[in-house]
């Protein structure tokens, strides 16, 4: 196996009942890398994320992230490991605010534990203090406004900003792999340019960080990712430069049908 | 913004409470007591709707804690002295002092962690019998049998929970039901326990070995023993509230909210879900075992009866009422709902009706509580404080 | 037929459609395009009253449906193939096409409609008594338009019915809504791919943050910038 | 005559067999409107063993009503007896909806604790309000025997005419809802809406009013149980209807939430559990109910899903 390897999922085929919704995938991300993972509604694209984070475990096949075999391990492992993610319907904890999810993001950097609580309350606080800090420093560069209130709870705010907070969490959790599921659905073509602006910034800040994005948005795909991988039905279609996916007769035909594949 | 005059509402909504709260207790007459409830309701409902002023006294809340929080205490301290020819009064305000305590600790199930636990009535049962059967049985003192009432409860609550970390929502309520009605049947048929019977003579406790909970005469003053009882358990409460209060502040009551909200979120940010639930399991569970400690040790007296079902139903109440995953809230919960249907007790039978139409109205008009739980508030060193 | 008219909702705090209007005509084909969350769902969802608009009016054949309940909304006549399919997995195909008649129905009008469905898709005779749940994806989608055909819809509402279906069923799926609608029906669509979309489509909409940011005739549409960029970058 | 060993071990048996047949019949009865609730609204009434208590009571009033109408033929006291009994299903289905219209409704879109909270106080204040207009209900009651104590004997063995009638009703009454549920339209549409509730409206079905429907047959179907809770135990008390609820509940859960058939499997099973270890383990009738927990916690610890649920998958 190469050495700068950082995620390699090896023939995976997960079925749900009789129902293929991933068969026979492959797809290897280098480090540093922003891959994008395109495809009709439906194609398998939030199960491939679901079975690399480990909410289902793959019917068959085996998933290498930096060497160790996470195929079948529990979320809570795989994110352990440094694989987190953002969902399609962001999954924030909604009653909580902006700040307490971010702090949650940060769970796994932290040793939580209910005597120091009641023992050492003040190194506590301390270390909220600085967290917090760090988290609204992120923030503000997702949002000022955001950073800017950040005890409003997330259940208030727009879609748009509830993806923003989420991208944010997921970065404070210091991935090694960060699987972006949708970013800029429901936004408008400047704020998802603003969007793909920060991510690429946040992910030359982190040195060592691949990124798997799935977006329906070719102008998203061709502006932030180096390689994209095509899924229709369960399978992968293509793969390759955007300039390369773009003439595939295969992929136009997915998104524009046959009568205007070839205009 | 109304930072200058936070305080002086605050304070007086304190007050005035705390002052119509003696009166009704004080007075003997069902009419005046009707009256002050019908006012207490009313007054509340006014400041509730008229948005300036109750932003006002949450604010004052929020920006002089510490003071109101000494005004809190020393109201608390000053309680008995108004009513020592009427050792029942403080009779009824200590029970309810030892409830706090109790529906403090399901507060951390149900309120942050959302784990419906009808079983805490149980984990009070526990904690009393352990404590009952050392001294009792034993001749152990409470300084022994206290801790252990504690730990006792707190290992059940762990072994409890370790049934429910598959379960969700109703399942869970079902471990909890479950585990409630096996308890009380095996305490009831054991017979080291005193079956039906119960466990009569618990001794109060000692402090080196003096007896301080007597009745005393102070000149013409005739001080209760119960209002030293009272204080002793105010001490109890004002630790127990303590804690609750650091923990509500951690990591770990984060990771409660957090599994409260979205469990599979929290799955894939690493938290650990089995770690965090048993947590409040335990946590919770100790909480019940020291009132249960402390109300036997009060009472003298237990039996399965101070642990049915309904107990566990009751300290629910409390804490809907109140307000889930707010801890004054929660105080004021159980306050209320032992100290208001003690003054009608001429209406005994109705209080169980009470309760649950008590339940069902807060379920649907006001499902937060009378307190709603508060946003989480952390020093900032950067000026990121203009948030609502 | 369908008119909307400055429809907003919000779910909670947050805002889901602004000021959206639209109209379907009798006998057209119009389709709905927008990335996910754009609002194709919700605007949809308003239509069949799952949502409550908070202002706004909505009306079908005349007269106004928001604020009525969903069952007797489809009664009047709409019938929706919805996103996902949403099949009754262990009813019989048979159970799942006969669910959503209601008693005044003729029972010989149901009978030949549903001879007609089964000479449009063989396969669903063949497995009129196995349970919907173990289909394959394509038949599944068929059983989905099957059972809004047994309502005989004056309009209806299609909620991603590509979603998850291999190419060639894609296409053939496609030619099945073009027959309907040549049969006479009114079809609304709602659909990412715009291309198949607006190639049986006379008119169609583009919503963006649920708002509708572009609308037209389908050879409009097609050479407009918006679509163009939205679905291939170019 | 003077009995062997083995016919006492016999009889013993069937006796055993008798009370997990009369007691499995109940909880089954209680567990269907369990399983039904659950499966179309993914709640749980736990009020349900209030409906069945409440039928007891409604039906000792009614049954005595007609017992002290002097001078009317056994055969005509007996049909008025199953006039009462339809009357009680009748009056309890309505409560059912009732409760389902101001209490659970109003959560539908509440998380899950609501409703679980709700229906716990409508639990409670069915309860009290039997204790408030029937005070004599704090103490045991006895059912009025409206049929005589003979019945079939088989030797030693007797089924009495009274528990022959109630056993008699309960099988019809699961017969009917079978046929009710497989045959009907409103049948299909519960199930409809059990699988898909939002899909189910969308093919036009009215929900609420399946809903109603469905909280009146489980309510009445409870209400047999409680006719049969009078005749079988002929002492009752106002309380009864808690644990009767949890031990429906737990059946449900046991035969696999959603499942009609599961219900009567958990049903019988929870019954089975407790009759035999009232009757085989030394001291085990007092605590009896600690052994049907246990089996409960094991199934919530090894098979959440139950004996026929299945495995649901995670929506993400």
């Amino acid at each position: 196996m190469e050495n700068n390897r950082l995620l390699s999922a090896e023939n995976i085929i997960m079925s749900f009942g009789g129902l293929k919704a991933l068969n026979d995938v492959s797809i290897s991300l280098k480090d540093n890398e922003i891959l994008g993972l395109i495809g009709p509604n439906g194609s398998g694209k939030t199960t491939f994320f679901n079975v690399v984070t480990g909410i289902y475990a793959p019917t068959e096949g085996n998933i290498f992230f930096l060497d160790s075999d996470i195929a079948g391990s529990s979320p809570q492992d795989v994110a352990r490991r440094g694989v987190l993610r953002t969902f399609q319907t962001s999954r924030l904890w909604l009653e909580l605010s902006i700040l307490d999810n971010l702090l949650l993001g940060m769970w796994m950097r932290e040793k939580p534990n209910s005597l120091t609580a009641i023992l050492r309350y003040r190194k506590v606080k301390e270390d909220f203090r600085v967290k917090a800090a760090e988290a609204l420093e992120y923030m503000a560069v997702f949002s000022e406004e955001l950073a800017g209130s950040p005890y409003r709870q997330v259940k208030e705010l727009a879609l748009v900003d509830r993806r923003r907070v989420e991208i944010c969490r997921a970065l404070l959790a210091r991935p090694r792999l960060l699987l972006l599921d949708e970013p800029a659905a429901g936004m408008d073509p400047s704020e998802t340019r603003e969007l793909m602006r920060d991510i690429r910034k946040m992910q030359e800040k982190a040195k060592s960080l691949g990124v798997i994005i799935i977006e329906h948005d070719m102008d998203v795909i061709s502006d932030i990712a180096e390689r994209v991988v095509v899924f229709n039905f369960g399978r992968k279609i293509a793969e390759g430069t955007f300039g390369e996916i773009r003439k595939n007769k295969e992929v136009r035909e997915a998104y524009l049908g046959k009568e205007y594949a070839d205009a | 913004m109304n930072k200058k005059n936070g305080f002086l509402p605050a304070l007086i909504t304190i007050v005035v409470s705390y002052v119509l709260l003696m009166l009704f207790m004080g007075v003997d007459n069902l009419i005046i007591s009707g009256a002050i409830i019908v006012f207490l309701v009313g007054g509340g409902f006014f400041i509730y709707r008229k948005k300036s002023l109750l932003d006002c006294i949450v604010a004052g809340f929020r920006d002089y804690k510490g003071s109101l929080l000494i005004t809190a205490v020393v109201l608390s301290v000053l309680l008995p002295l108004f009513f020592l020819k009427n050792h029942y009064i403080i009779h009824i305000f200590t029970l309810a002092l030892i409830y706090v305590i109790a529906s403090v600790g399901l507060n951390i199930q149900v309120g942050s962690a959302n784990m419906t636990n009808f079983s805490q009535g149980a984990f009070f049962g526990i904690g009393a019998y352990t404590s009952a059967l050392m001294t009792v049985k034993l001749g152990l003192s409470f300084w022994i049998a206290f801790p252990s009432a504690v730990l006792v409860a707190g290992i059940f609550g762990f072994l409890m929970g370790l049934p429910t970390l598959k379960t969700r929502e109703f399942h869970l309520s079902l471990v909890t039901i479950a585990f409630a009605y096996v308890a009380y049947l095996l305490i009831l048929n054991m017979r080291w326990t005193g079956g039906a019977d119960g466990i009569a003579g618990v001794p109060k406790p000692t402090i080196f070995g003096l007896s301080i909970f007597k009745t005393v005469r102070l000149g013409g003053l005739r001080i209760p023993w119960t209002t030293f009882y009272y204080y002793f358990t105010l001490l109890f409460v004002g630790i127990g509230i303590y804690f609750a209060w650091k923990l509500h502040n951690s990591w770990i009551a984060l990771g409660w909210n957090a599994i409260r909200e979205d469990e599979i979120s929290s799955k894939c940010y690493g938290l650990d879900l089995n770690k965090i639930k048993l947590s409040a399991f335990f946590i919770g569970s100790l909480y019940a075992g020291a009132a249960g400690s402390l109300y036997v040790h009060f009472v003298g007296f237990i039996s399965t009866e101070s642990m049915a079902f309904s107990v566990g139903l009751l300290m629910v109440c409390m804490v809907i009422l109140g307000g889930m995953d707010n801890i004054l809230g929660v105080i004021l919960g159980t306050v209320l709902l032992i100290v208001i249907p003690e003054k009608f007790r001429a209406f005994q039978d109705f209080r169980l009706l009470f309760y649950g139409i008590i339940l069902i109205l807060m379920l649907i008009f006001r499902p937060q509580g009378l307190i709603p739980k508060k946003v989480r508030r952390y020093s900032l060193s950067t000026g990121g404080d203009h948030g609502k | 037929m369908l008119e909307m008219r400055d429809v907003s909702t919000s779910y909670g705090k947050v805002k889901m459609l602004h000021r959206v209007s639209l109209d379907v005509r009798e006998g057209e084909a119009i389709c709905l395009l927008g990335s996910n969350g754009a609002g194709k769902s919700t605007t949809i969802k308003t239509i069949l009253g799952l949502i409550k608009p908070d202002s706004g009016t909505v009306t079908f054949l005349g007269e106004r449906i928001d604020g009525i309940k969903t069952h007797s909304i489809i009664r009047k006549g709409v019938s929706i193939v919805p996103e996902g399919r949403r099949l009754f997995p262990k009813m019989s195909v048979e159970q799942n096409l006969r669910i959503g008649i209601y008693s005044d129905m003729d029972e010989s009008v149901l009978e030949s409609m549903r001879n007609h469905i089964f000479t449009l898709f063989p396969v669903l005779k063949e497995r009129k008594n196995q349970s919907a749940g173990t289909l394959s994806g394509g038949e599944q989608a068929m059983l989905s338009i099957s059972r809004a055909l047994m309502q005989r819809p004056k309009l209806m509402i299609l909620d991603e019915p590509s979603f998850g279906l291999a190419p060639i069923l894609v296409e053939e799926f496609y030619e099945t809504i073009l027959q309907i609608k040549k049969q006479g029906t009114t079809i609304l669509l709602s659909e990412q791919n715009a291309g198949k979309a607006l190639a049986i489509a006379d008119r169609g909409y583009v919503l963006q943050k649920g708002m509708i940011v572009a609308e037209g005739q389908k050879q409009e549409l097609l050479k407009s910038e918006i679509v163009r960029k939205a679905y291939l970058g170019e | 005559m003077r009995l062997s060993q083995e016919d006492i071990v016999l009889i013993t048996l069937m006796l055993q067999l008798k009370n997990t047949l009369m007691l499995g019949l109940q909880y089954s009865l209680i567990s269907i409107g369990f399983t039904l609730f659950f499966g179309m609204l993914n709640v749980v009434v736990f009020c349900h063993g209030g409906f069945y208590i409440l039928a007891t009571f409604i039906g000792t009033a009614l049954v005595s009503l007609v017992l002290g109408l002097s001078g009317v033929s056994p055969v005509l006291s007996g049909m008025l007896v199953f006039l009462m009994l339809f009357l009680a299903m009748s009056l309890t289905g309505l409560t059912g909806v009732l409760v389902e219209r101001t209490t659970i409704k109003p959560f539908r879109s509440s998380p899950p604790v609501m409703p679980i909270l709700s229906t716990m106080a409508v639990g409670i204040i069915l309860e009290q309000l039997l204790k408030l207009f029937y005070p004599e209900g704090a103490n045991p009651q006895v059912f009025p025997q409206f049929f005589s104590n003979r019945g079939l004997s088989f030797g030693e063995f007797t089924i009495s005419n009274s528990e022959l009638v109630i056993l008699l009703v309960a099988v019809v009454s699961l017969t009917l809802m079978f046929l009710f549920i497989k045959k009907t339209k409103i049948g299909s549409q519960v199930v409809a809406i059990s699988q898909d509730f939002e899909a189910a409206s969308m093919m036009g079905i009215n929900v609420d009013r399946a809903v109603s429907i469905t909280f009146f047959i489980g309510a009445a179907l409870a209400a047999v149980a409680g006719f049969m809770n009078g005749i079988y135990y002929t002492v009752f008390r106002y309380d009864m209807g808690t644990i009767a609820g949890i031990k429906g509940f737990s059946g449900a859960v046991v035969g696999g939430l959603g499942s009609v058939f599961g219900a009567v499997i958990g049903g019988f099973l929870m019954a089975f559990v407790e009759t035999f270890a009232a009757g085989y383990i030394p001291g085990g009738s007092a605590i009896r109910d600690v052994f049907s927990f246990l089996v409960v916690l094991l199934f919530l610890i090894f098979r959440p899903s139950g004996i026929i649920g299945q495995k649901s998958i995670e929506k993400v």
